[in-house]
């Protein structure tokens, strides 16, 4: 199709017509968002298989415009791995939850990391359990209030917030783990760049790639859409820090 | 530059009415519709008066990509959305 | 084809290599870990995948993503290591793609031992994972049984979109017997209408999960999965049987302990005793039906196994109280030698039986007074 | 015909290679065969042994509680199998390793010094095939012959210079229980 | 004591609190999770343990290492998290110890939705974990009986050193009944002869594993659990009757399902049709007994569950062929209407029944019809 | 008992009689007898449970002088979990192999550290699975030959090695997590050090303690017992640092 | 007796509250009760409903597929149990929000402005209550004064000041159906 | 310091001829002692001749426990152990 030039912007391609199931203002849309536009523009789309997790974001499979699987709460990364062994000319992604990868899935999201496995993930850390109704996750903030934590998460009980992209930053086989953030304009523009290094990264078979993106959760943090926002800037950012935690020599070379 | 002509539209079918553009809006622009609702019964987001300059940040930053975004051809349009 | 020596764990693996493996997945379990050793360097030679996962869980993942892209594909363990697939095998099933697991099976509950053992037929069979589901259970009983079972495996799990698990005990995985290899078969990427292999400019985009948030459309699903069943069940059956045509006494046995019970079948017909032996290969199918028909000519039936007594409830479902079912099993990882199973055929053919509503209990009482 | 064997001793004799040979040749003489080790958790040290089934037809148990022919080349293994051997079944014992005669008057019991005879010969490591010499005059199913063939088709490449050094212990083997036997059939 | 409104899933939390629960360790799933989340505050406040653990695997050893202490702990979960807990499960039935699990359980396999099911019986009577392992699994048909069995359930498993589990379907995790809270019972450190309590200048060391490397010390234990099993078999089988009386026709379901029949069965008397129901309360162990009495006086039996026939097995094993079993089922997520088993009742009553090999195929096809 | 005093080293008393199964030369056994010392020298060991791994360890319950428990493969934190919090005032040590802590139970190691459960881990690195017969760890060195990477591991699909006490290292949560060796005497004597420090950071109730031993196998290895401990010395140390890579500052504190 | 409600509508618009207030006050009255929600994944939007079944003898089924009683606060809940009510069943339906007029002429159709009537008298949030006295004219087993204690025991104590207003939400409604009724059988 | 006299006793039911003392001996006074074997079939170490000074350096890499050393009295003997 022809872009009437004075289109500046329309709603990606790379999604499909459903909308999302998502709460008014989750910026687990704009995640998605990112991450059609960025396959589009890459003009990969047609070769890349999703893999969806256990988590709001369980039926993904719904919006993109690409083949999709449902993993196990926590084992997209297997799957991811499954897949990308036996199609490595496909274009193979997770996309999870702070629960499903930095939880339940620990272990397979460091082994996926450690083997250098070359697939993309997409993580969004929203600082609770969103789907199940706000349980404590591992990103969960010192002293904030879940359905699990009732009285604020107690670090000596229930311990600290994992920083997943420092943590999976230690590991040899990470070609490029990076944290961003879509609390406004700025970041998501940051962010949707990261996105595109992250598949470029895989594209060029430079091994395992993992965007980490503070997302918010208006519903439980039991805030409106735009307090969430700023939720992220004041608390979040300061937790998380905003940064480039791997890049190995290879992808820092990549120009987008 | 010269603050350029815009115009947007926001799909009804997916606006859910969460107001992440009117608040991102730097010509102040936006608001929802009171007076309609969606079939899933948001008020959607429009514009209510003139001066919006087609900057596509109401779009980069609406989580249901439920704003299409226009204005009239200069140069900086190619690269507006980051 | 001259008839080689082969352990039953590399066997297995070189008969999925030419059934058309493309993908192996798994974790070091003893007795299995032959299968994945023999693999990492069989795989890698033919330029196909081979992967040591970090875990059980990890593996049976990966072979659900890979099975999703429509190759064939297994992973092979032993019970600890089964028992943590059994979120992953409910997932595949319900997703209605073919996979194929075998499960070398050794002493339980827990960590128990390394020894031979047939006690994760009802976790194979029945229970398992969260659900209902059925699925194909296949039980060798020799090396060559196995590799030809294992080929059968990736066959069946295909046609009918189910996870075809061969429960094979420690035994079959270590001994060494003669075997004919089947010929290596061409790796065929069948172009499957359900495989989510990338849309790559040719159809609509596909998913496979195993959500239907709706009630009624699970219970479609659910449905759906019994129906294939039934043809499953028609199709698929599959035994042995040993002098059954004169039997007054039919011993039901699979796997090691079926092929042990033959022995002491032999030692008993030299000694004038009228029994049979009756060995279910596919354990799931289980041939009730044959055993039904018996049930009219037989005096009784003696099931052995190296597990409490698992089988034995399959066989009571078809002889429904007709004639008696006794019992004779080791678990913990014994092997029966064949004279104790001989003592038992004594026993049978001699003693007067009451069909009881529970094997087990006279069997228990026997097997605590002996320990 | 069905004969059961039951070798076993301390791991690093070369029990269970000993057995697979065995298994071979049986095999390559057209026999049903099967060979099943005993494994343990530990892949290291202890004892092994393994149970060897030649028949005429499909074999059912691949184990035997009571077996008609064993090799014991230690003392623990001797102590164990004579008491499990059948009647009338033959024993081979490796003389080097145990300080004692034997028990049983039921069963032939063939003393024979597999590692002094394997050192002559210049390999300790051939103590397995002196045995399994010894054995064969006990079990006509399987012939030197055979057991020669077997070697030469399975045993390792960087072992193949070692093939005559085989042979002669199986002859070595095969003598000297011949002997014996005489001696027994003698009393 | 006034009668209360409580929501399933925090009467039994409450019950567990005021049964004496020193420690809970779970994780989220829906329908379940008001369990953990009502835990989270009350155990804090009492200074009991209350901790999120990082999956169900973290959470089912957690229960294993706290259960070693010797302290009542517990743990709940839902079908897929029930799935990942098998290897803990059968290491802690190996090890013999006291430990207390809830599965809310719902509509599987896979994924599946988080309508309410009773599609793990299966897996929470026969299959499961590796191994043999005899454990009790309760059925609760009200929030009453929920918070009961919960408090019994710890009894349970302390008196036979053994996994008591209960199953509960999701409706009886969501629904709000009027029920009495047992009195609170001070939390008292039982002086076990076997918890790994640490020496304290005592007693001599304790060990506590599921390790058996001898088959026979294997076996031994596989003997050991099973004669313990024939205590809790002649000790502790529960069921209700409704109506049995004069019952020619006799309906048996667990939880939701025996509580949607007990409808059916009024209306279908208010016909005047001699119907009755059985409703097991332990489906293990099963009540065969009652159900092979009942036999001699019925002329058939119909199993209504929320699967596509689990139960119907051990039914089917207690009558052996002596009456029809009929089947009726409701996988997926759908829980019945009272009206659909009226019809059921009412289609048994007239029609000429056979007893047929397997009572599910007449059902399966009926629902594929209607389909 | 009274301690001639001419007798300068003896059999630790934290031990049991019986003689380890460990093959002869494997450093296992130096790491049980540091353990046995450590706890015996502090006076804890009467009030402290073990929990045994599944590796060659699995029978560690045989050797201390201490109740014990033996845990599922990989889920030994989980288990120290449950017990370290019903009985917070016992010692609760969990001794793990590099296939057990690093792979399999990877995610029950990474979340026990993040709580900053207040438990002990003694972590074996010896780059190989010991007891299965010598397959790839997650530790085994690039190019190294194992049953499972026959032709040496190749980092391209078989991934990198994981440092282990580095990724611990980032979690808030942990307290004390330091690398050791096993090759020579001065080593064993600052890993017996660091076993100290670890146990008293649990006595002090300063959070979670980690001690990585770099530990032979010499059986796998192929090699003798002397020959493995040059191979530590030589490959091994070079690619798993000593060094101490989590110290908080309560813990510096420590003198011992 | 055993009468069976539904109460269905938005999320937000107080049907699970609502449907457990009758309960209480059903279960204060000495009756069996059981209260059971249709739950979501999504723990958010959406419409909700719930079943209440309220007896004199232990409860079977706390699900029903044709009940004799229900509330439809919105048009889709209006469509559904318009269909499914019993014959002879009352149904009351929140006329703010549904645009038609009723199909079925073998059940009793009670129009109650729900939100105009709560707006009224000072909190839309109340709609539910109005609805809840509305259905008692047909469920005499439950009385307003039932009700009325239910609300002093168990509203929320954050909303106690709203005491009153409910009160007068229940009178309102119940009083609005009585007039219908009144129309209902003079016709 | 001037070479203590020490003295060392290994323990046949422990000592698995590994030799790791035997390499670790500063004073290079040990061997495997090929005359005897343990009831496990091990060759034990012993010292083969004098020059012992009791440093307890074969103790400390013994995996096994099975030496226990002995000295002459000397103030640097309570803290010979590390
Ligand atoms: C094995 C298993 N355990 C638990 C659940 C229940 N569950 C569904 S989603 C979820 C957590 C989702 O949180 P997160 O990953 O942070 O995603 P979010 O919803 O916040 O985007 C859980 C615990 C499950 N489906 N399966
Ligand atoms: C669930 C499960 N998977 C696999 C095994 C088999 N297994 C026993 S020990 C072991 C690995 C041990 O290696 P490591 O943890 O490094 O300890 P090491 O023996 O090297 O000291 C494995 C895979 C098991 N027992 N349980
Ligand atoms: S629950 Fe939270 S994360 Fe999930 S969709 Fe709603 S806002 Fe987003
Ligand atoms: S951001 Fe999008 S969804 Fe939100 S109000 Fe604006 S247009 Fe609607
Ligand atoms: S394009 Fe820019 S100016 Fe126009 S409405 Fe959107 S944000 Fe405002
Ligand atoms: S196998 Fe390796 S790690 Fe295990 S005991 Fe032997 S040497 Fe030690
Ligand atoms: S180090 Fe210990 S075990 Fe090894 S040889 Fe010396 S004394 Fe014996
Ligand atoms: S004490 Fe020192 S000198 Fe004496 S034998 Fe041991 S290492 Fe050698
Ligand atoms: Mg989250
Ligand atoms: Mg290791």
């Amino acid at each position: 199709m022809t872009i009437p030039e004075n289109l500046v912007y329309d709603r990606p391609e790379g999604f499909t017509e459903t909308p999302t199931h998502y709460c008014p203002g989750c910026t687990h849309g704009v995640a998605h968002r990112l991450v059609a536009e960025v396959l589009k523009e890459m003009g990969v789309i047609d070769r890349t298989i999703g893999v969806a997790p256990v988590g709001c974001a369980v039926f993904a499979y719904n919006y993109f415009d690409t083949d999709f699987v449902e993993a196990p709460h926590g084992r997209a990364p297997a799957m991811a791995t499954g897949l990308k062994r036996v199609l490595p000319d496909r274009i193979v992604f997770s996309y999870q939850g702070d629960g499903d990868l930095a939880s339940i899935g620990m272990g397979e999201i460091v082994a996926a990391a450690a083997r250098g496995e070359n697939i993309t993930v997409i993580f969004i850390n929203n600082a609770n359990y969103g789907m199940t109704g706000g349980q404590m996750a591992p990103t969960t903030l010192p002293g904030m209030k879940t359905t699990s934590s009732p009285n604020g998460r107690d670090v000596e009980t229930q311990g600290y917030p994992i920083r997943v992209a420092e943590m999976l930053s230690t590991l040899d086989g990470a070609g490029y783990v990076v944290r961003r953030s879509l609390h406004d304009p700025k970041n998501i523009r940051m962010a949707k760049k990261a996105i595109r290094i992250a598949f470029e990264t895989q594209v060029r078979g430079l091994g395992f790639s993992l965007v980490e993106l503070l997302s918010t959760c208006p519903t439980n943090w039991g805030m409106t859409p735009v307090e969430a926002l700023k939720f992220v800037e004041q608390r979040m950012v300061p937790a998380f820090p905003i940064g480039d935690y791997k890049v190995s020599a290879s992808i820092a070379q990549i120009k987008v | 530059m010269p603050a350029a002509k815009g115009w947007i539209e926001v799909s009804d079918l997916y606006c859910k009415g969460c107001e992440l553009c009117i608040s991102a809006c730097p010509q102040e622009v936006m608001e929802l519709d009171m007076t309609r609702l969606t079939p899933k019964g948001y008020h959607p987001a429009h514009t209510f008066k003139d001066g919006c300059t087609g900057c596509a940040i109401c779009a980069i930053v609406c989580p249901d990509a439920a704003i299409t975004v226009y204005r009239e051809v200069t140069k900086a349009a190619a690269t507006a959305t980051a | 084809m001259p008839r080689e020596l082969w352990e039953g764990n590399q066997a297995m693996a070189e008969a999925a290599v030419r059934a058309g493996l493309e993908a192996y997945f798994g974790y070091p379990i003893t007795p299995q870990t032959e299968v994945l050793e023999y693999l990492s360097r069989r795989m890698p030679e033919l330029g196909r995948t081979f992967l040591q996962a970090e875990s059980e869980l990890g593996a049976i993942n990966m072979v659900y993503g890979a099975a999703c892209a429509g190759v064939r594909v297994m992973s092979s363990s032993s019970s600890p290591g089964v028992s943590l697939m059994m979120e992953g095998l409910s997932y595949i099933a319900g997703t209605e793609i073919p996979a194929v697991l075998v499960n070398v099976m050794r002493g339980g509950p827990g960590l128990g031992n390394i020894a031979p053992a047939q006690s994760d037929y009802n976790q194979a069979v029945r229970g398992g994972g969260h659900g209902d589901y059925p699925r194909i259970v296949l039980a060798p009983a020799s090396v060559q049984e196995a590799i030809d079972l294992l080929v059968l495996s990736f066959d069946l799990a295909e046609k009918y979109r189910m996870i075809t698990m061969m429960i094979a005990d420690g035994s079959i995985g270590q001994m060494m017997e003669p075997v004919e290899l089947p010929e290596m078969r061409p790796v065929v990427r069948k172009d499957f209408d359900w495989a989510t292999n990338a849309r790559m400019g040719k159809r609509e985009r596909r998913v496979l999960t195993s959500i239907y948030l709706d009630p009624l459309a699970e219970e479609k699903t659910n449905l759906r999965l019994l129906n294939r069943w039934k043809e499953v069940q028609a199709n698929e059956v599959r035994y042995k049987e040993y002098f059954l045509d004169d039997a007054e006494i039919v011993i039901v046995g699979f796997g090691t302990a079926g092929r042990v019970a033959l022995s002491a079948v032999r030692a008993a017909r030299a000694q004038g005793i009228k029994v049979g032996l009756l060995r279910p290969v596919t354990v799931s199918p289980f041939p009730y039906q044959a055993l039904d028909q018996l049930t009219g000519h037989v005096r009784a039936f003696l099931v052995v196994e190296m597990n409490t007594g698992q089988m034995l409830e399959d066989v009571s479902l078809a002889v429904r109280g007709r004639v008696p079912v006794e019992f004779y099993g080791r678990p913990g990882g014994v092997v029966p030698f064949p004279d104790e199973i001989l003592n038992e055929i004594q026993r049978v053919s001699s003693g007067r039986l009451v069909a009881a509503a529970d094997p087990r209990a006279s069997w228990l009482t026997r097997m605590s007074a002996n320990a | 015909m069905q004969k059961e064997i039951i070798i076993a001793g301390f791991g690093g004799q070369g029990v269970l290679f000993g057995g697979q040979v065995l298994t071979y040749a049986a095999m390559d003489a057209g026999k049903e065969v099967t060979w099943i080790p005993s494994y343990g958790p530990e892949m290291r040290g202890g004892t092994a042994n393994c149970t060897i089934v030649i028949a005429d037809e499909e074999i059912g148990s691949p184990l035997v509680k009571n077996p008609p022919l064993a090799i014991v080349l230690n003392l623990p293994s001797f102590d164990k199998y004579e008491e499990l051997l059948q009647p009338g079944g033959t024993l081979v014992v490796n003389q080097s390793m145990v300080d004692r005669a034997a028990k049983r008057e039921d069963i032939h019991v063939i003393f024979v010094p597999c590692n002094e005879i394997a050192e002559e010969i210049g390999d300790k490591r051939l103590l397995n095939m002196v045995a399994i010499g010894a054995l064969l005059t006990a079990f006509p199913e399987v012939t030197l012959k055979d057991v020669e063939k077997a070697l030469e088709a399975h045993l390792p490449a960087r072992h193949k210079h070692l093939l005559q050094m085989n042979y002669e212990a199986l002859k070595r083997g095969f003598e000297t229980a011949q002997s014996v036997h005489q001696v027994l059939s003698a009393n």
